[in-house]
């Protein structure tokens, strides 16, 4: 079984630094073939994981090597395959294969083919390292490692110029990277607090011993711990108010999109919620805060996506929002089924992303849904992964985001959360609302964009049956709920709803559905006939303030990163300079200018002298007489 | 091999001076054997070291003038093994990577001269041959910056001997202080520092020869506000000058803490975390902010420094062998990573003859082996984990966590801020479109520039995955110091603030 | 008073304040003289009152030395080299009479009669090389100056030799034009001879 | 009885009047004669302190100081010609080369 861990763990690796080789060589088909084959290794490898697992009930513990170790700190890279992390592993690897075929169609045309592939797995084998660390320091070094990953994705094309933000509110790609990189190290530095409490207090990072001495700490080091954590969650799950790096980072490849910002790297904030599950069940006010932010972050999301014109951007707004809605679940102890809703979102949204990739690719990387429209046609099967994947993000019956979300609905409701639970209907709504405008917008009605010049087609065959898989588990994945809850409530903690709610689970259930059938209808009329602009809606106080992402990253420009310069500027010209070392310089120029004015007494003349050193005798003969 | 210490702080010496006869042409070569050997040597002693011992190895001792006890006293611990391998190691990648045409022959002289100084500073266990040593150690780097530097030489070379040397005195009448106290306690006179280790100051007396001996290290370091020669020395100097002042230069000062101040006056010590860890937090956020505010390449890399010798004086301080090894392994690391960024930045300058971050960009796709050695570097800097930033960075952190959670919330704020600077310095330089017309045509690394930092970005990422090899003799004796520490310790405080590690070593 | 009087009586008494008043006038005469003979003149007679004081005090071996080397060599020296400047003119110089100088000697003069008149702990200094009774004083100091000082001593002696060398050489030298200009000149027309012979 | 401070006394006082020398002229054989002056003080009180102490280090320092005077007067005599012919003049006023 260990040799199984570190093919999962390892291919990747191996295929990124194949990759790497020939970064900087022209393109060639074959890197893309052999990475891929790598990963669908590496999935292989986690299926049968996930098998055993599910078959023996064990928990596999694997020791690589020690790593760090400083006096009584002690940590090794240490693996743990268990009933967690072989969900995760078996969903990063599935997504990642299927992304990696899809981006040899995609990325076709590009030069940077091989690099792109080199990242794309180096990101795959930091997501592993994250989800398959025994400990909280390796779980970490995948966390920067995705983080990185990120970075030199996002900002794949870096040779585009910056721009104004009127023109694109991302800048540029190399803009948007780093901003997603610094904004993620400012929760990391969360995570790094946490880590060390936990180690101060417990003396390990090992899960199983931290988890274990829980119940022996005080409460506030619990709650700090917890806090400090979470607060590393909230930057790489981007919730408010770290969370403008996301929809900027829509400036990286789509496949890109699909991976990292939509399927697993912003996962990994409720993967970590979810791993430290005992902790944070010991701490019900940060996990109440958790649930709270994730409710508020799910509304907040989707009201921006409502009126969002870019293709990416709303579904980035909507992966924004169904994080909120694992936070809930997860807040609210219901940690099986935030994992669950992880996993059926993860195949939904790839698929949204990926079938976004199509239409762009088909488009020629246009991204104004205003622009688009009638694309139906041309795009058959495009358009039926996106309206399934769209379905399936709606919570429509059958398909597999009703069975996850739903359950969260309910679950808020059983926890008498109401204000929350009524935040989450009205968002389910919207969910589907914004969902169904942009299919509409983009596949119905007659197009908008200039036919003599483009003539869409859909993307190879290949990639659309790569794409497959994706819609199968959209649509089946949520049959599996009972076995799936069976399976990982092994390790984490079951949750039943009440009597009363179960009794009303019907009239639940009906509400919500009425609420997203009536999103639905509504961006039906609204859009499936064609764009009908409305002026004085889009002149509206909160249109604009929607548009705008309601001001924030205005704001972080204005008084975080604006100030920040200035006063960086300052602290080097008027501080540095004229301050500290001007001081230094005084005190030489001091000196040197006594000496300046002391060499008048070298006058030459040696009586001049001789009168000085009689002056100095004198001096020290009369303080021998005054002090001896 | 009784003798290999001071076979390997002289045999570069004397290797300069026949230097002297080589002939311009062959000096190169002549350059690289004798610093390649050297580098070897010091590999040797690694393998013949005893990592398993906590103490003094490999010792020397000749006396010289027996009536005043100074000896030629040499030895070595895990804490100076560490950072002497380091001193070779980036000599030799420096004189390899030696890009000056001019006076070659001289250059490679001073090179060797400061290569003995720095090794002898390391390895000498006596207070007379230490300060020797130290003070002529900013002879032959005055001659490098005055000599080869840029148009304010004069003014930087000038500053950086007057300012260094100014502190030096300061600590060296330490030195005759705990010389001479020394002398009343025992009628010998010595000044071996087993011997002065020995001595119980008085917690007043602690006070006063620790800010000697502060002012000394403080501006080596440099810490804050002692730290504006700096940027001068590192602006103005060549390529090979801003390295080895970076990697070992700036160590000496916090080395001297190691090896000087904290078991000579741990009381001292520990009275004085609060005000350095002030300044080491003021050095981590302001110099990054100054950094961050800085238009010419090297400059940000030299004001980095300086944010991240804060990270080490705070492990020092930290009085915990989690941070006090990370300190080590993390002058380490920033040695390797700085001399390699200063480097990098040298060979942009070989070709476009300017540093200004607004006469590059979109150099990523002009150079891209250069970006992607660049990038290594960048991101050990910042910390990653799995490069050495980290581990270093990461320990220090850790360990000075259990001194003052606030100071280490503030000063994990560099995490962030290296980021912010070091990231804005890549995206103005490497990413973006080619704006000049003149960066189009620059050639990518040569042969000879890529097996010069090849081993640097080896050395970066092994060390980031197994430092084992590297922090278990550290932490060894870093242990023993701390026990010592604590043993002598005068006040109940400084014993109860410093955390000797209580686990045997299951990690063998 | 009383007691001055009871000490001048003695012989002793009598020739230490003779010699006193006597060297202080001379020398005093020396310093402010404006002809350099009879500046001269004082020094030489001052100096022999000195070696008076010495004989006084019983270093006769010192006393003689004293008389030989200074008022013999030394004055011959100066009035040797006196014969180089016009000396039997006055001195036109622009001395220095101002407040000051005799301000700073007379301080001076002060304060080392202070500390000198200070009672000084001397029961403690114990002999390094104590005179011996009944041997002279030349075999005294010659036996120490051959032991105990006699590496300072032929140390001295090759000073002295330096010096005479370095005297005669100095004073004899065709002295036309700057020493190490004349020099440097010197090789300058040996290479141009050397020149013309090609 | 005369004592040594008697000695001493006078000692410091010739010293003086040498110092007065040295401070006020200008003419550099001048000078010279004021230094004799003041060593010759100085012997005496070596020669004082000798003869109280009962300790001949006083006097073998005075032999030296002798010694030194000599060839003080050997060398400095030679340069103080060498001066004159070169510049015609032993005043220190003219003699101001070394201005800084």
């Amino acid at each position: 079984m260990e040799n199984l861990i570190y093919i999962a763990l390892f291919a990747p690796l191996v295929s990124s630094l194949f990759a790497g080789v020939f970064a900087m060589s022209p393109r060639a088909t074959f890197v893309g073939v052999i990475s891929s084959i790598l990963l669908l290794v590496s999935f292989f490898a986690s299926a049968q994981l996930a098998y055993f697992v599910y078959s023996t009930n064990a928990v596999i513990h694997t020791t690589m090597m020690p790593w760090i170790m400083a006096g009584d700190f002690f940590v090794e890279f240490g693996f743990v395959v268990d009933h967690i992390s072989v969900t995760m592993m078996t969903v990063v690897t599935l997504v990642s294969t299927v992304v990696h075929i899809y981006s040899i169609g995609y990325m076709d045309h590009d030069k940077s083919f091989n690099r792109f592939f080199s990242y794309l797995s180096a990101f795959v084998f930091s997501m592993m390292v994250l989800v398959m660390s025994d400990n909280f320091l390796g779980l970490f070094i995948g966390w920067e490692g995705v983080g990185v990953c990120s970075w030199l994705l996002i900002g794949f094309w870096y040779h585009k110029p910056d721009v104004s933000r009127d023109e694109n509110p991302s800048i540029s790609p190399s803009w948007a990277a780093n901003e997603a990189f610094i904004m993620n190290r400012v929760a990391d530095l969360g995570m790094l607090i946490g880590i060390f409490i936990l180690y101060w207090s417990v003396g390990s990072l090992k899960y199983d011993v931290v988890f274990a001495t829980l119940p022996h700490l005080s409460e506030t080091v619990l709650t700090t711990a917890a806090l400090a954590l979470f607060i590393g969650a909230m930057g790489k799950s981007a919730q408010f108010p770290l969370h403008t790096w996301l929809t900027d980072a829509m400036e990286g490849p789509t496949p890109v999109s699909a991976l990292i910002h939509a399927a697993t790297m912003v996962t990994a904030g409720v993967f970590l919620v979810i791993r430290a599950n005992p902790l944070f069940a010991m701490t019900p006010e940060v996990s109440f805060f958790i649930a709270g932010l994730g409710t508020f972050v799910a509304f907040f999301a989707a009201s921006m996506a409502l009126v969002n014109r870019d293709l990416k951007r709303i579904i980035a707004f909507s992966t924004l929002s169904q994080l909120g809605y694992m936070f809930a679940a997860a807040g609210l102890g219901a940690y099986w089924i935030a994992l669950f809703h992880l996993a059926a979102h993860a195949f939904f949204k790839a698929l949204l992303f990926l079938g976004a990739g199509n239409v762009m690719h088909a488009m020629h990387d246009e991204l104004d849904i205003f622009k688009m429209g009638g694309l139906k046609k041309y795009m058959r099967w495009t358009y039926i992964y996106m309206g399934v994947a769209s379905l399936a993000l709606a919570g429509i019956p059958v398909f597999a985001g009703f069975f996850s979300k739903d359950a969260i609905i309910e679950t808020a409701f059983n926890e008498e959360a109401y204000v929350l639970w009524g935040m989450l209907v009205v968002t389910a709504g919207m969910t589907a609302f914004y969902s169904f405008r942009q299919v509409f917008l983009t596949f119905a009605g007659v197009p908008r964009y200039d036919t003599h010049h483009l003539h869409p087609h859909d993307m190879y065959r290949y990639v659309l049956i790569a794409m497959s898989p994706l819609a199968l588990l959209a649509v089946f994945a949520g049959f599996f709920k009972e076995e799936f809850e069976a399976f990982v409530t092994h390790l984490l903690p079951s949750y039943h709803m009440s009597e009363h709610t179960h009794h009303l689970v019907g009239l639940l259930t009906v509400i919500v559905l009425g609420f997203a059938i009536g999103g639905i209808y509504l961006a039906y009329k609204k859009y499936y006939n064609g764009l009908k602009r409305d002026e004085k809606c889009e002149n509206s106080f909160i249109y604009k303030l929607l548009v705008n992402q309601y001001y924030i990253p205005h704001f972080y420009e204005e008084f975080i990163a604006k100030p920040y310069t200035m006063i960086s500027q300052k602290l080097w010209q008027e501080v540095d300079m004229k301050i500290v070392d001007a001081i230094v310089d005084a005190i030489a120029y001091f000196f040197y200018n006594s000496g300046d004015v002391t060499r008048r007494m070298q006058t030459g003349n040696l009586s001049h002298y001789l009168n000085w050193m009689a002056a100095g005798t004198a001096v020290l003969l009369l303080a021998a007489v005054l002090f001896a | 091999m009784d003798n290999i210490l001071t076979l390997l702080v002289f045999f570069p010496a004397i290797a300069g001076l026949l230097g002297f006869v080589i002939e311009e042409k062959s000096m190169r070569v002549y350059g690289i054997t004798v610093t390649v050997l050297e580098f070897f040597l010091s590999l040797w002693l690694w393998g013949i070291y005893d990592g398993a011992n906590a103490g003094l190895q490999f010792v020397e001792f000749v006396p010289i003038i027996p009536s005043m006890g100074v000896n030629y006293y040499l030895g070595l611990d895990g804490i100076s093994l560490f950072i002497v391998l380091m001193s070779t190691f980036m000599t030799m990648i420096g004189v390899i990577s030696l890009s000056i045409k001019k006076n070659l022959k001289n250059m490679i002289i001073s090179l060797l001269f400061l290569e003995m100084t720095m090794i002898g500073v390391f390895v000498s266990l006596d207070a007379i041959i230490f300060y020797l040593f130290w003070e002529l150690s900013l002879v032959p780097m005055f001659y490098i910056i005055g000599a080869w530097g840029g148009p304010l030489r004069i003014y930087a070379s000038i500053k950086f001997f007057l300012y260094t040397f100014t502190g030096s005195l300061v600590m060296l009448v330490g030195m005759l202080y705990v010389a001479y106290a020394y002398h009343d306690l025992t009628g010998v006179w010595s000044f071996a520092l087993t011997d002065w280790y020995s001595v119980v100051f008085s917690v007043d007396a602690q006070m006063w020869l620790f800010a000697a001996f502060f002012v000394g290290f403080a501006i080596k370091v440099p810490m804050f506000p002692f730290h504006t020669w700096l940027p001068y020395a590192h602006g103005q100097a060549p390529t090979i000058g801003s390295v080895i002042l970076a990697a070992v230069l700036l160590k000496m000062g916090t080395y001297g803490f190691v090896r000087f101040s904290l078991p000579m006056f741990p009381d001292a010590a520990v009275i004085w975390i609060e005000p350095i860890a002030v300044l080491s937090l003021i050095m981590i956020i302001y110099t990054a902010m100054v950094a961050y505010a800085q238009k010419d390449i090297k400059q940000v890399i030299a004001y980095s420094s300086v944010s991240h010798m804060g990270i080490i004086m705070l492990g020092i301080f930290a009085m915990n062998a989690e941070g006090i090894t990370g300190s080590v392994f993390q002058m380490i690391a920033h040695g390797i990573v700085s001399g390699a960024l200063f480097m990098l930045v040298g060979m942009i300058y070989d070709r476009r003859h300017t540093k200004m971050m607004d006469q590059f960009g979109g150099l990523a796709s002009v150079m891209p082996k250069f970006a992607l050695i660049f990038g290594v570097m960048l991101m050990s800097s910042v910390g990653l984990p799995l490069t050495m930033g980290f581990v270093g960075e990461f320990l220090v952190l850790i360990g000075f966590y259990h001194v003052s959670p606030m100071i280490t919330i503030l000063g994990g704020t560099s995490i962030i801020l290296g980021a912010v600077y070091m990231l804005s310095l890549f995206k103005k330089s490497f990413f973006g479109p080619v704006t000049i017309e003149e960066n189009r045509t620059l050639k990518d690394l040569n042969a000879n520039e890529i097996w010069s930092l090849l081993p640097l970005v080896v050395l970066v990422i092994w060390l980031g995955v197994y430092p084992k090899p590297v922090l278990q003799p550290i932490d060894n004796s870093v242990h023993a110091l701390l026990k010592f520490m604590d043993e002598k310790a005068v006040n109940e405080e400084t014993k109860a603030l410093i955390h000797v590690a209580t686990k045997t070593k299951e990690a063998k | 008073m009383e007691n001055f009087l009871a000490q001048i009586t003695t012989i002793e008494g009598f020739a230490f304040y003779l010699f006193s008043a006597l060297t202080i006038v001379l020398f005093w005469i020396t310093v402010m003289s404006k002809n350099v003979l009879y500046a001269m003149t004082a020094l030489a007679s001052g100096m022999v009152l000195i070696s008076g004081f010495f004989f006084i005090l019983g270093a006769d071996f010192l006393g003689v030395v004293q008389l030989i080397v200074y008022v013999g060599a030394v004055m011959a020296l100066y009035s040797f080299a006196m014969m180089f400047f016009d000396a039997t003119r006055n001195i036109k110089e622009n001395n220095t009479n101002s407040a000051i100088v005799f301000v700073l000697g007379g301080l001076s003069a002060l304060a080392l009669v202070l500390i000198f008149a200070a009672p000084i702990h001397n029961e403690s200094i114990q002999a390094l090389y104590p005179m011996h009774e009944g041997v002279g004083n030349a075999q005294d100091v010659g036996i120490i100056l051959f032991t105990k000082y006699l590496i300072p001593f032929e140390v001295a002696a090759v000073m002295l030799l330096v010096a005479m060398i370095a005297g005669i050489i100095l004073a004899g030298k065709k002295m036309d034009n700057s020493l190490t200009e004349s020099m440097d000149e010197d090789v300058e027309d040996e290479i141009m001879k050397r020149k013309d012979l090609k | 009885m005369i004592g040594l401070t008697h000695y001493l006394i006078v000692s410091a006082i010739l010293f003086s009047i040498g110092l007065v020398g040295v401070l006020r002229r200008r003419n550099l054989l001048m000078l010279f004669f004021a230094t004799e002056v003041m060593l010759n003080a100085v012997n005496i009180a070596f020669a004082a302190i000798s003869h109280y102490y009962n300790d001949l280090t006083g006097q073998m320092f005075a032999f030296f100081v002798i010694a030194i005077a000599a060839s003080e007067v050997a060398v400095g005599l030679g340069i103080l010609i060498v001066l004159y012919k070169k510049n015609g003049s032993i005043d220190l006023d003219d003699l101001v080369s070394m201005k800084g």
